[in-house]
């Protein structure tokens, strides 16, 4: 569509709210219902911190504290990190592959409805007295829980049925609709971070699926898997929801490492460093993240010989992470960056992911991780790792690819508002909580002692300051919407395959068939400069 | 969305020319994730058998489960038959196979209820014990997705007889073959797993 | 084996599916008949293993045409079933 | 490689390394070590920190200065000079991760098979969480208690173990924790060195009173650990209420006028978290309900009226325990943690309901 087609065309909502199969809207479905579900588990996050501002139940009592965190937790993970990926993932794998829309187009749109239904059923459970148990919901607690925790099961169900139908579509999609020319070799990093990620939502969502059935009988049918009295072992719990649970951390984290690997070429006009490394990291970290899963257990009533393997495993998937990180600093290195604020946001990712990750190898030395298992050094490990690093990467991708979606640029001093107050809000927040859980502060407690009232304190400041962070995105997003100035096709002079249709692209995605003839990233070469499409000859010649 | 008959004769491969039916990828990538679901089940029930064992293991009767694994076996074969009947264009063969997977499945369905209530008059039920827990669980599983295969083998028998399948139009019926050897084989790994260690 | 992208008629199989399954057959009263003896419990264990993998090799390759189709269904198959193998262990173990 | 680089190199490492060691050393973030496993883990810890700070100095280091010196200039939309790998750089940040990680990894588990060493003199503590209180049981004693008392220098072997959910027995100044698992008895080895009091926490949500399930463990000299161990196993002592034992310092708060209001009492001792009362807001069901208790206490215990009856059932509450209820499982330390006035005041509310 040219430029004054976006003008003139009404942005007809409708298909929106239908069942629509084409990817594009799938997407967007996607990437806005699990921003309506970030902004609930932050009021969730808000609730906590409000409570936890001062030593002293002042505002929640205990059961009440306990069902907020335990929804703040399963919808922040569940119903945002995990499907807003698929929402990016539906959108630009068929424009970066070239492909017209996904391989299996309805079942793409049955995962997104099963995911609303999910979210929808999950928020029920709320109001039936709610899953008071944490998300990762221990038995024997979960089996005496009140009755949400059943409907709160289900809708884990649900979800986890939506993501593996994702799962199924993206990878059948990479493998069989590529374009001619487009190799595995040439794919995107972000595509292979997709297959990376999808891997792992194939093999470990299923037995997830499995540990909340046997849960949902537990309560339901009388069956006594996890009754100690009757011969029931809880750590086979244990087992099978955290091989689900490690993966999908991995899950988490992947596709935002793909829109890195995605960013950094683009904004320091430099090819990628390392292409193959990063892409084989992917994989080395998808399939390494199905053997560590037990380093969440070691205080456990794991049998104390099974630690060991699991430390050398969860010491092992450093590495590739490592080669990630300086494949990335390698790449802006001698670059030329502009400070967009993509740009910015990613930059910002790899600072704070690094917290993030380093403090991971502390989780994996065994003994020191005995000190400070389910304390809050843990809860500031994840939120380094997943608020730091995975949705640092998500607002880098909502601002890199605003202009292709709506076809619309965004307001850049708004843009960087909003990372001036998420960067520093994050490093407020969260740094205290590692001093806090070495000195002796347990995880998930609505009150505690009060020497960590300071600490405390200072999480709480930080936490308003990025409940904040958020209007300067939502005004950003709102108005570019309506008055947001033309974008073109290509604002960023990218290379890979989805700045070389116009924004937002039309129904099947490219005016002729692509043929691809270089990589990704091939800046600098007098041929990855120019325009990359070369008119295929159309079939019937 | 065929091959694409492109005129870069280079050896860079597109999807399309990788030869592989995308609708077939799609039901294997489904069947990973099933092995993955069956996985969970079947490691519950051995951590039940190995760390607690029970004597419930006794009550079992290995021939009646015998008789019934080569009732599932046939109907494996009877499918397989009608895929390569329907392959030479044989859409009554292919019905007549069909109609033989449905029955075999039924008579599989029956003869794991009256196991079922053979054992539930011994005492062992659902919430009687680990043992009795784990075992019900996985079979009765494993029994619902026999019973969704027959139930898509007769939705396949109907349309085959409204003339639904050619010779070049038999992936649905590959798609079932898929889905039903796998749970053949699940049935196999299971009764392995109770009834013979 | 001919090329047999799944379109136009392809001369039929039926001679090695009767084979397959009767071999199937066979090992399955094998396995029956092996369990009423009584012979050392580890070894019996072992041979249902082998036995049951074999069966399951036998349907998969032949039933289910992993030998003619690409090798990568090969790989999605056998691959969560090693991962599956690894858990149960672990699991077990613990 | 251009000497001039080269020389660099070197100079940053030298001042990585001398960083990395300034921090290991001076880094204190720990409470107190009050164990001989404290000082390993300790350790351990400061390693850890060391190599974190050199690895985050070198990564932020770099992403700043590529930040400044490779900024775009104005008006230059070129490409920049590419360069897609370089083999020896990529093998080098792989190897020395992998190497770094790999000396962590025997370092830990030597601290690991270190701690965890059995001695033949040890003694036995069984421990048994229960929601919302910790119970400590002495075999060699056969006594019973909601606090823990250690000799110093004496190893202990607790045998971890719950009547209800999972718990995770956790003394942060011991660096030590273990999941009290259902079904099975968890072991954990600590020898205490440091005298005084620190506080013991459940570390796994075990339910609503997750975050009141605290106790103390006190480390003490030989003597004082028989003398107050005499103490427990004879008869239960029966300190009048006017005496004011030793007030542990950890949850005493001095009670306001303002606060003298029988309900916030009620919620801020957690009375709530395992007694019905609606007007104070008490849901748990661990123990009996209070409502009505204002009748019922009276008809409680022949010949004791309902105030005594009171006072002693939050004071000593073993004394009598409701049919139905199993006694150890109401905290007996009250008496020390309310100030009399408060006890009063909140004794008078409940003769009220």
């Amino acid at each position: 569509m040219t430029n004054e087609e976006i003008m003139t065309a009404p942005i007809r909502w409708r298909r929106y709210f239908k069942w629509n199969t084409d990817h594009k809207v799938i997407g967007v479905q996607y990437l806005v219902t699990t921003f309506i579900f970030f902004l609930i588990g932050g009021v969730l996050a808000m609730m906590m911190r409000a409570e936890l501002a001062q030593p002293g139940k002042d505002i929640l009592d205990g059961a009440q504290y306990n069902a907020v965190m335990t929804n703040h937790g399963s919808v922040m993970i569940f119903l945002w990190i995990i499907p807003v990926f698929a929402g990016f993932a539906n959108y630009f794998i068929p424009l970066m592959i070239g492909a017209e829309d996904m391989a299996f187009p309805n079942l793409n749109a049955a995962s997104y409805f099963t995911f609303l239904l999910g979210g929808l059923v999950m928020m029920g459970s709320f109001f039936l007295g709610g899953a008071n148990t944490g998300w990762t919901a221990y038995v024997p607690l979960s089996i005496i829980a009140p009755d949400g925790q059943t409907i709160w099961a289900v809708s884990l169900i649900l979800v986890g049925t939506s993501s593996l139908m994702g799962a199924i579509n993206f990878m059948t999609t990479i493998v069989t609709m590529r374009a001619p020319g487009m190799t595995f070799w040439r794919l995107p990093l972000f595509v292979w971070g997709m297959i990376a990620t999808s891997l792992l939502v194939l093999l470990a969502t299923p037995v997830l699926t499995t540990g909340l059935i046997l849960v949902i009988l537990d309560r339901v049918a009388g069956t006594v898997f996890f009754d100690a009295n009757a011969g029931g072992d809880p750590i086979l719990y244990q087992n099978i929801f955290w091989f689900y649970s490690h993966p999908a951390v991995y899950i988490m984290i992947l596709p935002g490492m793909g829109i890195i690997s995605e960013i950094f070429p683009v904004f320091s006009r430099k090819s990628i460093f390392g292409y193959r490394m990063i892409a084989l990291s992917s994989l080395a970290i998808s399939v390494l993240g199905l053997t560590v899963w037990a380093h969440h257990m070691f205080t456990s009533g794991l049998n104390p010989g099974m630690r060991v393997p699991f430390m050398i495993t969860s010491m092992i998937i450093a590495v590739p992470t490592g080669v990630k990180m300086f494949s990335w600093l390698a790449t802006i290195w001698d670059g030329k960056i502009s400070f967009t604020t993509p740009m910015i946001f990613a930059l910002g990712f790899i600072s704070l992911f690094v917290i993030g990750g380093i403090t991971g190898i502390f989780l994996a030395a065994i003994p020191f991780n005995i000190h400070v298992h389910d304390t809050y050094f843990i809860v500031a490990h994840l939120h380094f790792v997943l608020f730091g690093g995975s949705v640092s990467a998500i607002y880098a991708g909502v601002y890199y690819w605003f202009p292709k979606i709506t076809g619309r640029m965004y307001n850049e001093t708004l843009g960087k508002i909003h990372f001036g107050m998420n960067f520093v809000g994050t490093l407020l927040t969260y740094l205290p909580m590692f001093l806090a859980g070495m000195l002796g502060m347990p995880r998930r407690v609505a009150d505690y002692a009060p020497e960590f009232t300071e600490l405390n304190l200072l999480a709480t400041l930080g936490g308003i300051l990025l409940a904040f962070s958020t209007i300067p995105f939502l005004y950003n997003v709102i108005v570019s919407l309506a008055k947001g100035e033309l974008a073109g096709s290509n604002p960023w002079r990218g290379l890979t395959l989805e700045w070389q249709t116009s924004s937002p692209p039309p129904e099947h995605n490219f005016e002729s068939s692509p043929l691809v003839t270089s990589g990704p990233y091939d800046y600098g070469s007098a041929e990855g400069a120019q325009e990359l499409l070369e008119l295929a000859p159309a079939a019937g010649d | 969305m065929g091959s694409q008959t492109s005129a870069l004769k280079d050896h860079f491969r597109a999807g399309g020319e990788l030869g592989i039916n995308h609708i077939k990828l799609g039901m294997w990538f489904f069947i990973a994730s099933e092995v993955m679901f069956f996985g969970g089940l079947i490691a519950t029930f051995l951590n039940f058998k190995i760390n607690s064992p029970t004597l419930e293991g006794e009550l079992l009767d290995v021939t009646l489960v015998g008789i019934n694994t080569f009732i599932l076996l046939g109907s494996s074969f009877a499918v397989v038959l009608g895929l390569d009947a329907i392959r030479q264009d044989k859409p009554r063969q292919l019905a007549f196979y069909l109609g033989i997977t449905i029955v075999l499945g039924v008579i599989f369905l029956s003869g794991q209820v009256f196991e079922f209530r053979s054992l539930a008059a011994e005492g062992l039920t659902l919430t009687s014990s680990v043992f009795g827990s784990s075992f019900f669980t996985m079979t009765s599983f494993h029994g619902l997705h026999v019973l969704i295969g027959v139930l898509w083998a007769s939705r396949n028998f109907i349309k085959t007889l409204r003339g639904g399948y050619s010779s070049s139009t038999s992936i649905g019926i590959e798609l079932f073959g898929i889905y039903w050897h796998f749970v053949d084989i699940v049935w196999i790994i299971l009764f392995t797993v109770i009834y013979l260690i | 084996m001919e090329n047999n992208i799944a379109s136009g008629k392809t001369e039929s199989h039926v001679r090695t599916y009767v084979y397959v399954f009767l071999i199937l057959a066979a090992i399955t009263a094998f396995e029956i008949y092996l369990n009423s003896l009584t012979i050392v419990q580890e070894i019996q264990n072992g041979l249902f293993l082998i036995l049951s993998l074999i069966k399951a090799a036998l349907i998969g390759a032949f039933f289910m045409h992993l030998h003619t189709d690409s090798k990568f269904f090969t790989f999605i198959f056998v691959g969560p079933a090693l991962l599956f193998i690894m858990f149960a262990f672990f699991t077990i173990a613990s | 490689m251009k000497e001039r680089s080269i020389l660099a190199l070197v100079i940053i490492t030298l001042v990585m390394l001398a960083i990395g060691y300034l921090v290991a050393i001076n880094v204190d973030v720990m409470p107190v070590a009050a164990s001989s496993r404290a000082l390993l883990v300790d350790d351990l810890a400061r390693i850890l920190f060391g190599l974190a700070t050199v690895v985050f100095i070198i990564v932020q280091g770099a992403l700043i200065y590529a930040v400044v010196r490779f900024r775009k200039r104005k008006g230059d939309n070129s490409d920049a000079i590419q360069y897609r790998g370089n083999n020896t750089l990529e093998l080098i940040w792989t190897v020395i991760p992998a190497i770094l990680v790999t000396f962590i990894g025997i370092y830990s588990f030597r601290v690991l098979s270190e701690i965890e060493v059995h001695s033949d003199d040890e003694m036995v503590v069984e421990v048994i969480g229960q929601q919302f209180i910790w119970q400590f049981r002495y075999p060699s004693y056969d006594v019973r208690t909601q606090e823990l008392h250690l000799p110093v220098g004496q190893q202990v072997r607790f045998e971890i173990t719950t009547l209800d959910v999972i718990h995770s027995f956790w003394v942060p100044a011991f660096r030590a924790k273990r999941d009290a698992t259902p079904g099975q008895v968890s072991e954990l080895v600590i020898t205490p060195t440091e005298l005084g009091s620190y506080p013991i926490r459940c570390a796994e949500l075990c339910g609503v009173g997750h975050s009141v399930m605290n106790s103390l463990v006190t480390v003490e000299s030989e003597e004082d650990f028989l003398k107050w161990i005499a103490e427990q196993s004879g008869v239960l002592p029966t300190p009048d209420l006017e005496e004011t034992g030793s007030i542990p310092a950890e949850t005493e708060i001095a009670a306001e006028p303002a606060q003298l209001v029988g309900s916030s009492i009620f919620g801020r001792y957690d009375c709530g978290v395992c007694h019905v009362l609606d007007d104070a807001g008490g849901f748990g069901h661990v123990g009996p309900t209070l409502e009505g208790i204002g009748e019922t206490a009276a008809a409680r215990e022949p010949a004791v009226d309902a105030r005594a009856y009171l006072l002693k059932s939050i004071t000593r509450p073993d004394a009598f325990v409701v049919a139905g209820y199993s006694a150890g499982s109401m905290p007996q330390n009250y008496e020390d943690r309310i100030s009399s006035e408060e006890l009063e005041v909140l004794v008078d509310y409940l003769l009220t309901q």
